[in-house]
């Protein structure tokens, strides 16, 4: 699987996780492509922390409002039933419970659901903008990311070395390889990609994880 | 109360020294003329408050650029690496404030209230320095009001009195900083007079705003 | 997603013993017909939180008249002098609350706020059994939150999925209750398609609001 | 002088106080009076507290709006350059310093600024409305009454034994008597109305209060 297939099967398996007329927030990178996987039996409402709900498609060329971009700085649409706001209203959004779900990449996730997405050590920048408002307030957090990084190290860790974005806030996991949930015991693997082994998933994972039963039995009597 | 000037004019009430909030996000809805205006009057040793830094030589990135700006309190600077590169050489204090909290920390100044507790940023780096307060069993940081001297903000429409109406995601950050500075200058694309604006679409009351300034619309 | 329905269903949701806030002042801009079905369908021991009492049969006086509330919230009741007598009668437990903070109270919770320090009440009954907070050498009320398990509100105009634009002095407190109900029923006097509402002027995006009843334009 | 006179010698006293620009709420009672004597030569803008700046003049018979009323639930229009908003913003102007003066009448005010104008003990209601928000808030609180009650009780007193609006917030009182600021050092009387004499205020003031040096001046070596 290339790298574009994987990003998007992360994006296509995020995406069933919407229910009709959750409101959700996605950010930049694979969580952005999110919104090309929604079912069609269902509406979804994106928020974009800049100020406005309904996130429409990208503009034809040279119809670009200049003051229609999203929070990542590209120009969008609002689509009929949208509706703009200021930023303490956005906010207020996320914070207030009203954001359904965020969906986010990360740096480091670990097994308490603690989330480093936002700086490493050493560098001044480039600040958290409204990561840290994201996860703290959503009321479910999903993680979208590749199992490891470029270099192969596992970014789904037993314990976040990196600073914090926000402490025991992620509640799912949707990597290239599978999904896991964080649960008060720890991560509970749920799904394997079809093809990926669970030796494969172990190796490339640096945090314990439990197996769901179901899949558990799937795996046969050697596993779990 | 004709509150229309020019942008050199409006400007030059910003002294050496002060605190000034600039609205927008990554430059959308940020006031362009003057923080031109400001960039070429080189008043320096500014603390800005702003959302992000923008980009070099666009939005707030026009006073970075400048060597203006002596502190900057933000949330996200990832976009202006003149600004990092600045914040290395120890030329700008950069402090970074997640920017739900950023938003109500302005509200706060304006709207008079002591501060607001907020659970953003527990159990992270953001706590250091705060107080922790406890409601009902629950944890929340006790997060300030956020003042300014001068707030330089952007609208898409204004009556000659200052009361003004907004266009798409440049709204942003301008109607609360609005609310939470001395001086209010409001730069804006479309002037008319009195009266033409409906009482019920004004989004922020002319009497937050001290001066008004036409832009030049950019479509 | 269509949310309009009819007051007698949309007041169905409301339980004996719910929390439920009414928008309005003084019975502008107070969602008549949805108080009076909900009157009708008899939900009693009910605790309302509004800005005033209305007056007698009107606004929110409809549920007082009705027998229906057990605890009042708000911070004004001389016009109605019903609520008065069954507060002397002890029929219902009266709770006054400085409108400035009523409104910040309920912002707070609509926001996700922990708490708002405000120095409104300092130095008056309205210090009892509330925690002082310093901050920077001035003191504050710490005031909580406050939430419903419903808002009945008004709004000038909305579309199907419920964007709300206020009309005139009708605003007041609905688009702030808007954001602190687990249910958001909306009553509004023009229904339009969606679309029609440009969205630079929604005032409440229809995120907030769970069901829209559509009132007779009362002019 | 009869009631109807000294309720305007108040209003038209109070009126000397404001500004160009000013954004000013008045009350209930005699402090409305204060917009019919506005001078020509200034524009003020009056503030209600039901949510918006621009109160204008009160309809003709016929075209009331009813979502237009003043905070005392009175048919009002809405001047060219005046503005609605929620009940929040609304407060905010007040609480946030935005609101220059605050008119109101009193049940009692006292010689350290404490003012009672909410409720009387044993009653429940009626509540305190938006007024300890106007008290604590305004940059400048001018309490316009009559010196004494109907009853010829004084209502100027050396301590509010009525339950508080708010504590030390009272600048100037204006009564048809004459007119005493609230100083560090308590009352000082500012001006008299013309034909009152000192023995008549202080007859019916029930605290103490200093005379200003000019006035004293005038009204001869035996005083002050």
């Amino acid at each position: 699987m290339d790298k574009r297939a994987r990003r998007e099967y992360i994006a296509r398996r995020v995406a069933q996780e919407l229910s009709n007329g959750d409101v959700v927030n996605l950010g930049i990178g694979i969580p952005t492509l999110v919104a090309n996987f929604i079912p069609a039996e269902i509406t979804v409402i994106f928020h974009s922390e800049n100020g406005f709900v309904g996130i429409g498609p990208p503009p034809r060329e040279g119809e670009e409002d200049p003051d229609i971009i999203n929070a990542g700085g590209q120009f969008v649409t609002i689509l009929p039933g949208g509706a703009f706001f200021d930023s303490t209203l956005s906010f207020g959004i996320i914070r207030g419970g009203h954001l359904d779900i965020a969906v986010l990449g990360v740096l480091e996730v670990d097994a308490q659901g603690n989330l480093a997405n936002w700086t490493v050590p050493g560098r001044s920048g480039p600040g958290m903008g409204g990561a840290m408002d994201l996860v703290t307030g959503a009321k479910r957090v999903i993680v979208a990311t590749e199992h490891t990084t470029k270099s192969g190290r596992p970014k789904i860790v037993e314990r976040c070395a990196l600073p914090l974005t926000g402490e025991r806030v992620v509640d799912l996991i949707v990597s290239d390889l599978g999904v896991l949930e964080v649960t008060p015991n720890g991560l509970l693997l749920k799904e394997l990609r079809p093809g990926v082994t669970i030796d494969e998933l172990q190796a490339k994972t640096a945090a314990r994880f439990s197996i769901q039963p179901c899949l558990a039995a799937e795996l046969g009597p050697a596993i779990g | 109360m004709d509150k229309v000037t020019t942008a050199i004019d409006a400007v030059k009430r910003v002294k050496q020294g002060s605190t000034v909030m600039i609205g927008g996000f990554l430059s959308v809805g940020a006031p362009q003329q003057l923080l031109a205006a400001l960039a070429k009057q080189m008043i320096n040793e500014l603390t800005i408050i702003c959302c992000a830094a923008d980009y070099p030589q666009d939005g707030v990135g026009r006073l970075i650029s400048a060597g203006l700006v002596k502190r900057a309190i933000l949330s996200h600077s990832g976009t202006n690496p003149e600004i990092e590169e600045r914040a290395a050489a120890g030329e700008i204090e950069v402090e970074f404030i997640p920017q739900g909290t950023l938003t109500e920390r302005i509200r706060a100044a304006g709207m008079g209230l002591g501060g607001v507790l907020i659970s953003t940023g527990l159990g992270t780096a953001i706590e250091e320095g705060k107080r922790t307060i406890e409601v009902d069993g629950n944890s929340f940081l006790l997060e300030k009001p956020l003042k300014a001297d001068v707030a330089l903000i952007k609208a898409a429409r204004s009556d000659h009195t200052g009361n003004l109406v907004y266009h798409g995601a440049a709204r942003n950050f301008n109607p609360l900083m609005a609310t939470a500075a001395d001086l209010v200058i409001a730069e804006v694309e479309e002037l008319v007079p009195v009266g033409e604006i409906d009482p019920d679409q004004v989004v922020t009351p002319a009497i937050f705003v001290d001066l008004v300034v036409q832009a030049k619309r950019r479509r």
